[in-house]
Order: structure tokens, then C-alpha cells, then sequence
């Protein structure tokens, strides 16, 4: 048995190609954690930094600057009532939040946060993935309709609508990113997530600019459909607060509720590690063959620990700033623990053994955390599309384009 | 209009689509609000819905009603004041002011050349935090929830300025039939000044945000059309109604108050559309701002009351007059029957007049553009229902 | 990758598919019914990877259950169902419909014993690290033509639902 | 070599099979009608892809045919629902016994 765990440690590939049933369970189970916290973060982040765009604060009263914010409104979810309307269907209400959350944490068994570290390497990757985060959007219309209400039904008319029309153009572009992948010496491409970092390892380019400007066409019309696809603004239509009230979730509440949420936010994480897989060099860090060497490998090996030692600092300076009132005690203690543990984590990843085994887990969250902030940045600048606003760029913009981005890259490759 | 709501809502919706269209059976009778996150209060539409198109609407109003006109016959002239207040409460000064020049006419006394200036100050200001709020709240009805937080950050410093000069942020009563209830405090005149220089470049801001975003373009043009014909027709007014291209303001057309002394230039559209609306009203913003900036500089000195009776009888008789509220033509036609209290009060809101182009507006528009035109309708329905 | 306890998925996963198949059949609700059968669907992608062909699967996974599925749950919220589930589920065709289904049961097995020959119960050893290529190789190879006729059938059925399903044109 | 070979998915295509001609004949709502034929068209499927095993991919290239077709016959039966919804108001199969209105 413990041969069985340890045989694995040495191995080059994901522990599903590997076969290592421990492993995958301890990588799900890590990633699961992982993403957990993630969401959890993602909140606070979201209404903290849409909060500075605005000129306010956002939360601040639960823990310090509302670090505690996110827990506390998790358990206010978990023990509110949790209330099914009367003339509700009941299987498909409750069965709904289940499917939509269960397809945004399934497509993670596919998502390279490393060479090894992923659950598995599937042969049909990035296919595996959009079919089953497409899968979400039944739950969506599962939800509208067995609400039994108006205003949920045509949430749910909208979204089916808006992620079947947008899954064409994501697809189109994720197909001429799989192209790039085949141009090497046997002409063979892949679908595989780890293959086509690797692509972009052995081509010694990202693939956003592979071919000037196809690439970075390919991943726009990827960044729009993929905004689109998840829900959020300027494409949250489904769940238009001003127009719908809350959508195709407005007669959910408490635990339930929460499902769509975390399953929105991990549906944002999930798309976005597509992009940064597709186009942005996956784990690889910046400028790996313009910046080459010893040094530089040094040099960025160490910026994970900089950064959370930044982290860290920013957090010293705030628990410095706190209020010296009496009452303000606890909290001034709290931020200062938690920049206290950021600066433990920092320091413990400049110790090389970690170091060496964080750097691409820390690029790939680098990555997806920068597409993340783009949402953010997106719902505090953007108004809302219409309806047929949405559906005439999805059609007539996105989709040609996606056509004419996959030609090009296919005469581009023969070319050259 | 409520009696015949309670009677039969969607008869004449029904009346109008002989056509078939797709799925019949299946169009749907929507009730948007009147606990609805856009409808700006507590108005209650009525959406016959085909899919997303909307083939008709009916508003059924009288949620905030609280019977302000008979409420005045029984109060004195004087008693009468706050209320008005609590009609359109994010422009408090205009209806004031409408009330008080109103009264005055009625007596035939006329407010000293100070309070006059003090008047178009305040209802001037009073007019910029009203187009803040509107823009704030239009912009997120249409989804940009950023400018919201603008405007309100700009808007506090007009009502600091108001509670500093008479106590109160919203229902202001700042004005006394006769004159101002109150001498500028110290700095008035600087304060002003200040808030001036501070809140011009806001305005370019909020310009920045949305006039060239491509969402919000697509959004508010050619949406929510009418035509100059149409509103006229319709009574529509303000800046609904210089947005359809008629160049008709009450500060110009009938004088009033100080605004003689003042130049300024009544901003006009083309189109009639929601665009336009925005675009008239952030030129209007920019003139307030340019009469403001006249008037704080001339405030004359002298007394702020006209000699009025201490018990007001205004002589038997009738009268109308109406003034330039944010939102339109604001009107009050009082009836006066000799004694201390009024015999009639009849309140003309532009809200509730405007209001009734929301159905020519949106009909074969789609959902979100009801919501887009009831915020450029821009009403509020404390003066809807009054 | 070396499969891991395939007899029980294999039970498990048919029957999953066979019993949400008799759900779909059976349902009165017909939302119920697409919520069956989208779990059929998907245990049947997942038998298609058990049977080393991962690429058919993706397909089944994105097309059948995220497309056309979702079509079905489209026409499903458009169509009034309310009035159509007070309604008699099942016509009067059961009889034929029980003769239709052991017919077929013995034609199955019929076949099976007669031409016992025709499965041959080895199976080629598949590379399934490859298996997109290959068929992408087949597929714009030997079948290119059936290709192209199977888009101009998808233009077709476009042209063809858009005649039905528009009020006018 | 697992116990589990072709045969097996066979049993359960054939299964599949019965059970949606079943549906296909005795429902009537057009829509767990036209779900029902799904169901045969997987049956298929299932079958093409078993044999793949023993006889080459040929069997996945037929299935992934197969699909196309069932998403075109989706959109089209879908479409011709909708038309004969529109005019009778019911999605009841006993009832479309006219070629034209």
C-alpha cells in the first residue's frame, strides 16, 4: 500500500494517466479545497475591489477591512430557510442547483496546474471541457422553469438562448487554438490540456502571439464568448437585476442560492483556466525563452514568495493604520495574524524544495487571478446588453469572425 | 386611471393584436413591480409579453398615494408648504418654489430681488442633484452600476450645502411665501463657489463613463422614440420633451423668479430617443451650472421676506402657475375662496403626465427597454401619486 | 490509463442508462422525461469511454446533452404542458406497442444465436491517447465525402426549422 | 481481458432499442415522442461504437453521423412541433391527422 502512494512521487505524468487511485483522490480533494477557497477569496475580491472602483469601501465591519465577510455570509446562507414555492416542481427545483454545480466542479479533473498536476490528462481535453460546462446551462433552464414563476422562466428562455448561440464562437476559437498545436514536425495536434501547453512549450511561443494578430483575435472572441458563457456582466441577461429581478434564480434562496453562486464563480475560474491553457501558455512563467538562463529561472522562481511577502506587507501597513481605539483590539490583531500567515507562506516559498514544485501552480493561479479581475473590471464599466444586442454580436460578429480566425490560421499554418 | 385599472387591466391589451403571433396562447401578462428593483418606487406595469417583445403596457399607480391636494384644504397656506415637499422629493426646492410663486401671485406680493436669487440658487442646485439621481439610477437600470456611486458622491455635496442653509438634506422647505425662510449662512456664497469648481469636471466624468460607450449607445438610441407631435400631444414636457426637438422651457417661455437676469440656452435633441434624453439632460446639468455660476456671483443684498400679512387671506379668485421642475412643468392651480385655507389645490406633476407616454414608448420595444425608458422617463412616483 | 473495476462501472453505468431510458418512457411530466433522458445520455457517453472511444463520447457529451437537449427543454417551456399532462399519457396502442417490443426481443436474440460467429469476442487493442486523431484522420479521409453531405443535411434542417418555427417569413 | 466484452453492450443497445420503440408507439405527447426516437438513435450508437471495438473505428465514424443526423431531426421535428402547436394547440400525436390546414 504505502509503495502503491509512493511509486507515484516520482512519476512525470498526472496521477489519472498514472493510474494512481490515491493520488487522483488526494489531487480532487486538493483541488476541491482549493477552489473552495478560491470562490471564497473571489467574493471578498469582487466586492472589495468593485467597491475602490466606486468610491466606497465595500465590506468592513465583519473582521478587518471584511475579511470575514465571505464566512459570514456563507453561514447566513446555510441556516437561512431554505423556501420552495408552493406550486414549485420539486425534483427538477432541487435537482437543478445540484446539476449546475456539479458540471462547474467536474470540468477541474481536466485543468493543468502543472505537468503532473492534474487529476488527469484526457485525450479530448479541452472537448471534455466545454461539453460539460456546457452541460450547466440545462441546470440553468431546469431551475427557470420549475420555479414556476414568470420572471425565472424568462431568465431561463434567455440563458439557454445566450450560451447555445455563444458556444459556437467559443468553440470556433478554442478549434483554431487546437490547430496551432498541430504545427510540428508530424503534423499531429491535440486536445489534450497538457498537450497543448506542452505545444506551446516546444513551439517557444504563447499561442495568443502565435501569428499576429490571429492568436489574439482567437482568444478576444474566446474572452467575449467565455463572459458571455458564464453570465456575467455585460452579459448577464439571465440574470438581469433591473429586468428580471434575479432571473432564472429568483425563487431560490438560502442553501440552494448559494449552489448557482459557487457554481457561478468556479463556471468563471473554469473558463478562464481554458483561456490561459489555450492561449496564455498554460504553467509556463512570462518569457521563457527570452529571458532563459540560470538567473532568470532564479529570478522568477522567486516571485511567488515576493508576492505573497507583498502580500503580507500591504497587510502590516493597513493593521499599522488601524484605529487605536480600544474597540478596534481585536481586529487590529486578526489583519495583523493574517499578514503574519502571508508572510510565513511567503517565506516558506523561497525554500527550494517548494519553490521548485509551487512555480507552475503559482503561474497558472497568477494567470486565471489576472482573467478574474477582467470580470470584475468588466461589471463596474459596462452597461448591459439587449437581448438582440447579444444575439447580433454572438451571430454576426463573433461567429464570422471565429470563421474567418480559423482559415486564416489554417493558410497561416501551411505557410508557414 | 385606477378605477378603471380595478375594472378590467388587460382588456384593451387584448383589444389592439388581432395578428397572430408566435405561440398565442403562450403570451404572457407580466406584473413588473410594484416590488420591482427598476421601477423606481412603487409603480406596478402591467407587460403583455410576447417572448421578450412587449406588445402592450397599462401603469397602475397609487401605491404612494397620500392625498396631498385635499390634504391642502384643510390646511392654511402656510400649512400647506411642507407638503409639497413630500410630492417629488428629489427636487423638494422646485415644488417649493411652485408652491411659494403660486401663493405670492395669488396675494400679489412678489419676493425681494435677494430671496429671488437665493430661489434660483437652490432650485438650480436642487435641479443638478435631481439629473444626478436620474443619471445614477437609469444608468443602473441599464446595467452600469459604477456611475451610480458618482453621481450620489456629488449629489451629497448639494444637499450638504442645503442642510447647511435650512436644516434639512431631501424635504428641504426652504422657501416661505413671500421670500426665503432664511439668510445664507457664512460662506454660502463660497461654498458654492466650490461645489462648482469641484462638481464641472465631475460631469465630464460621468460623460467619459457612457456618452461614447459603445453598450450604452446601443442601448439608448432609437430606443423609447417619440416624436415632437407626440409628446405635445400627450402633455409631455421637460427634458423628455426638448429631447424630441421643441425648444420649450418655462425659464424662458414664461419668466419666473430671477431668471431673466440670466443667460443661459435651453439644450435641445433631435431624436426623441433615449439617447438624446441623456444627452439633454447632461447639457442641462452643464447650464445649471452656468446660472449658478451668474447668480452666487450678484446675490444683491436687502431684505429676504416681502411684507405678507401675518394671517394670509388671498382674495377670492383662481390661479395657475406653473414653473420649470426638473422633470418638466410643474403646476399649481389654486382656488381661493377668501379664507385662511385654499378651496382647491390641483397639482400639475410632470411625472405622472410624462408617465402616460410609457406605453407609445415601449410598445414592440423588448423588456429591457421598458426599463431603460422608465428611468428616461425619469419620474418620481411620491409626485406620480401625490 | 488502466481501467479500474470495469464490471461494476459497467453494470452500474447501463444500468443507469437502462432505467432512466424506462424514465423517459414513463414520465408523465415531459421535463421529467428530458431529465431522464439526459442521464441516459451522459451514462451512455460514459459507456462509450469505457469502450475506448473518448471522442464519440465528447461529441455525445456536447452535442446530445448540451445541444440538443437543451433544445428539447426549449420547445418544452414554450409548449403549454399544463394541458397536456391532464391528458391520457399513453394511446391505445399498448398492445402493439408489447408485440413491437418482444418481436424485436426475439429478433435480438435470434440474431445473436444465429450469427454467434459475427462477435468474435476479442477486441483490437485501441490507442486511445490517439483515438481524436484517428478518427479525425478517417473522418477527412476515407469519409470525406459523407462529411461534406452530412453538413449540407445540417444547412438543410437549419433552413427547414427556421420555415416551421417562424410566424411569417 | 475484462469479463466485460461486446456482447454486453449489445444486451444493453438492444435494450435501449425496445425500450424507445415502446415509447415511440405508445406516447402520446409529440415530445417524449420525438425523445423516444432519441433513444432509439443512441440505441444505435451504442451498437456502432460495441463494434468498433472488434472491427476498427468505423463504428465511431458511424456514430458521430448518427449524431449529426439526430441533432437535425431534433430541429426539424422541433420546428414542425412548434408549427402544429401553433395551429391546434396541443402536442397531443393522435391529433395530427391532417397533411395541411
Amino acid at each position: 500500500m504505502l509503495d502503491y502512494i509512493t511509486s507515484y512521487l516520482n512519476s512525470d505524468t498526472t496521477p489519472g494517466s498514472a493510474g494512481n487511485m490515491f493520488w487522483a483522490f488526494v489531487y480532487i480533494i486538493l483541488i476541491f479545497l482549493g477552489l473552495s477557497v478560491a470562490v471564497i477569496a473571489m467574493n471578498w475580491l469582487e466586492r472589495k475591489i468593485l467597491a475602490h472602483m466606486q468610491v466606497r469601501l465595500g465590506p468592513m465591519r465583519v473582521g478587518p477591512h471584511g475579511l470575514l465577510q465571505p464566512i459570514a455570509d456563507a453561514l447566513k446562507l446555510l441556516i437561512k430557510e431554505d423556501i420552495m414555492p408552493s406550486q414549485a416542481d420539486p425534483l427538477v427545483f432541487w435537482v437543478a442547483p445540484l446539476m449546475v454545480v456539479i458540471t462547474s466542479f467536474t470540468v477541474f479533473i481536466v485543468v493543468p496546474f502543472g505537468p503532473t498536476h492534474a487529476v488527469t490528462d484526457m485525450n479530448i481535453g479541452v472537448l471534455f471541457m466545454l461539453g460539460v460546462s456546457s452541460l450547466s446551462v440545462l441546470g440553468v433552464v431546469m431551475a427557470g422553469w420549475a420555479s414556476n414563476s414568470h420572471y425565472p422562466l424568462m431568465g431561463a428562455l434567455r440563458s439557454s438562448a445566450q450560451m447555445v448561440s455563444y458556444e459556437i464562437a467559443m468553440g470556433l476559437a478554442v478549434v483554431s487554438a487546437v490547430l496551432m498545436t498541430s504545427l510540428n514536425k508530424d503534423g499531429t495536434g491535440t486536445l489534450s490540456m497538457i498537450g497543448i501547453v506542452q505545444a506551446q512549450q516546444s513551439q517557444q511561443v504563447w499561442f495568443i502571439f502565435k501569428f499576429f494578430p490571429l492568436g489574439l483575435i482567437a482568444f478576444f472572441i474566446f474572452a467575449v464568448a467565455m463572459v458571455a458563457e458564464t453570465n456575467r456582466a455585460p452579459f448577464d441577461l439571465p440574470e438581469a437585476e433591473s429586468e428580471l429581478t434575479a432571473g432564472f434564480h429568483t425563487e431560490y434562496s438560502g442553501f440552494r442560492w448559494s449552489l448557482f453562486f459557487l457554481a457561478e464563480y468556479s463556471a468563471m475560474i473554469a473558463v478562464s483556466s481554458i483561456a490561459v491553457t489555450l492561449w496564455l501558455g498554460g504553467w509556463m512563467r512570462p518569457f521563457p525563452n527570452a529571458l532563459s538562463g540560470e538567473t532568470w529561472d532564479l529570478v522568477f522562481s522567486l516571485v511567488p514568495g515576493l508576492t505573497f511577502l507583498f502580500l503580507a506587507a500591504m497587510t502590516f501597513y493597513s493593521t499599522a493604520r488601524m484605529p487605536k481605539h480600544p474597540y478596534f483590539k481585536v481586529q487590529t490583531i486578526g489583519l495583523g495574524g493574517f499578514g503574519a500567515v502571508l508572510a510565513l507562506i511567503g517565506v516558506a516559498l523561497f525554500v527550494p524544495p517548494v519553490r521548485d514544485r509551487i512555480q507552475d501552480i503559482f503561474w497558472f493561479s497568477a494567470k486565471v487571478a489576472l482573467s478574474m479581475y477582467m470580470y470584475i473590471w468588466y461589471r463596474g464599466t459596462f452597461p448591459r446588453y439587449r437581448f438582440d444586442q447579444l444575439m447580433k454580436v454572438g451571430w454576426k460578429v463573433l461567429l464570422p469572425l471565429g470563421i474567418g480566425v480559423l482559415v486564416l490560421t489554417a493558410i497561416a499554418g501551411i505557410l508557414f | 386611471m385606477t378605477d378603471r385599472t380595478t375594472i378590467d387591466r388587460t382588456s384593451h391589451l387584448e383589444l389592439e393584436h388581432h395578428e397572430k403571433t408566435f405561440l398565442d396562447s403562450n403570451e404572457l401578462i407580466i406584473n413588473m413591480g410594484p416590488q420591482h428593483p427598476a421601477t423606481h418606487g412603487v409603480l406596478r406595469v402591467i407587460l403583455k409579453l410576447d417572448g421578450e417583445k412587449v406588445l402592450g403596457t397599462e401603469c397602475v399607480i397609487g401605491y404612494l398615494h397620500r392625498g396631498v391636494e385635499k390634504i391642502a384644504e384643510h390646511r392654511t397656506y402656510t400649512m400647506f408648504n411642507p407638503y409639497v415637499d413630500r410630492m417629488d422629493y428629489v427636487a423638494a426646492v422646485s415644488n417649493g418654489l411652485g408652491y411659494c410663486e403660486a401663493v405670492e401671485k395669488l396675494l400679489n406680493v412678489e419676493a425681494p430681488r435677494r430671496a429671488q436669487y437665493i430661489r434660483v440658487v437652490l432650485t438650480e442646485l436642487n435641479r443638478l442633484a435631481s439629473h444626478m439621481l436620474w443619471l445614477g439610477t437609469h444608468a443602473l437600470d441599464i446595467g452600469a452600476i459604477t456611475p451610480l456611486f458618482y453621481t450620489f458622491r456629488d449629489r451629497e455635496e448639494i444637499l450638504k450645502i442645503f442642510e447647511k442653509y435650512c436644516g434639512a438634506r431631501l424635504t428641504t422647505h426652504a422657501f416661505r411665501i413671500g421670500g426665503c425662510s432664511y439668510e445664507t449662512y457664512d460662506g454660502f456664497e463660497r461654498e458654492v463657489k466650490k461645489f462648482l469648481d469641484f462638481v464641472t469636471p465631475k460631469i465630464d466624468e460621468y460623460e467619459e463613463l457612457l456618452t461614447t460607450n459603445r453598450i450604452w449607445v446601443e442601448r439608448t438610441k432609437d430606443v423609447g422614440k417619440i416624436s415632437a407631435k407626440e409628446c405635445i400631444a400627450l402633455g409631455v414636457t421637460g427634458p423628455v420633451l426638448r429631447a424630441s426637438g421643441v425648444k420649450w422651457d418655462l425659464r424662458k417661455a414664461q419668466p419666473y423668479a430671477a431668471y431673466p437676469d440670466f443667460d443661459f440656452e435651453i439644450p435641445v435633441g433631435q431624436n426623441g430617443d433615449t439617447y438624446d434624453r441623456y444627452i439633454v439632460r447632461m447639457q442641462e446639468m452643464r447650464q445649471s451650472l452656468r446660472i449658478i455660476d451668474q447668480a452666487i456671483g450678484k446675490i444683491p443684498d436687502g431684505p429676504i421676506m416681502a411684507k405678507i400679512p401675518k394671517v394670509m387671506k388671498p382674495p377670492v379668485g383662481e390661479i395657475y402657475h406653473s414653473i420649470e421642475a426638473p422633470k418638466g412643468e410643474l403646476g399649481y392651480f389654486i382656488v381661493s375662496d377668501g379664507s385662511t385655507q385654499p378651496y382647491r389645490v390641483r397639482v400639475r406633476p410632470p411625472s405622472f403626465v410624462n408617465l402616460q407616454a410609457l406605453d407609445m414608448m415601449v410598445r414592440g420595444a423588448l423588456v429591457a427597454d421598458v426599463i431603460a425608458v422608465i428611468g428616461t422617463l425619469d419620474i418620481v412616483l411620491g409626485e406620480v401619486d401625490r | 490509463m488502466a481501467p479500474v473495476a470495469t464490471t461494476f462501472f459497467f453494470y452500474f453505468l447501463s444500468a443507469l442508462t437502462v432505467l432512466s431510458a424506462v424514465l423517459v418512457i414513463t414520465r408523465k411530466n415531459a421535463v421529467h422525461s428530458a431529465l431522464a433522458l439526459i442521464v441516459s445520455l451522459l451514462g451512455q457517453a460514459a459507456l462509450y469511454l469505457m469502450l475506448y472511444a473518448p471522442f464519440v463520447a465528447g461529441v455525445q457529451i456536447i452535442l446530445y446533452a448540451g445541444g440538443i437537449m437543451v433544445l428539447f427543454l426549449f420547445v418544452i417551456m414554450l409548449v403549454n404542458i399544463e394541458k397536456s399532462q391532464r391528458e391520457d399519457q399513453f394511446n391505445k396502442q399498448w398492445l402493439v406497442g408489447l408485440a413491437a417490443a418482444i418481436a424485436l426481443g426475439a429478433l435480438f436474440v435470434l440474431v445473436y444465436v444465429k450469427g454467434r460467429a459475427l462477435f468474435p469476442d476479442r477486441a483490437i487493442q485501441m490507442p486511445e491517447q490517439s483515438n481524436t486523431q484517428q478518427v479525425a484522420v478517417l473522418l477527412y479521409g476515407n469519409y470525406m465525402f459523407t462529411f461534406e453531405i452530412a453538413s449540407l443535411l445540417l444547412l438543410v434542417a437549419i433552413i427547414g426549422a427556421v420555415v416551421m418555427a417562424k410566424k411569417r417569413i | 481481458m475484462s469479463p466485460i466484452g461486446t456482447l454486453h453492450y449489445l444486451v444493453v443497445a438492444a435494450a435501449l432499442f425496445i425500450l424507445g420503440v415502446i415509447g415511440v408507439l405508445t406516447r402520446r405527447n409529440v415530445v417524449i415522442v420525438l425523445m423516444s426516437i432519441e433513444l432509439i438513435l443512441n440505441a444505435v450508437n451504442l451498437n456502432l461504437v460495441a463494434f468498433s471495438r472488434i472491427w476498427g473505428l468505423h463504428g465511431q465514424i458511424f456514430a458521430i453521423f448518427v449524431i449529426t443526423d439526430a441533432a437535425a431531426e431534433a430541429a426539424v421535428g422541433l420546428g414542425i412541433l412548434i408549427a402544429f402547436f401553433r395551429n391546434k394547440e396541443t402536442v397531443n400525436i393522435d391529433e395530427v391527422d391532417l397533411m395541411k390546414w
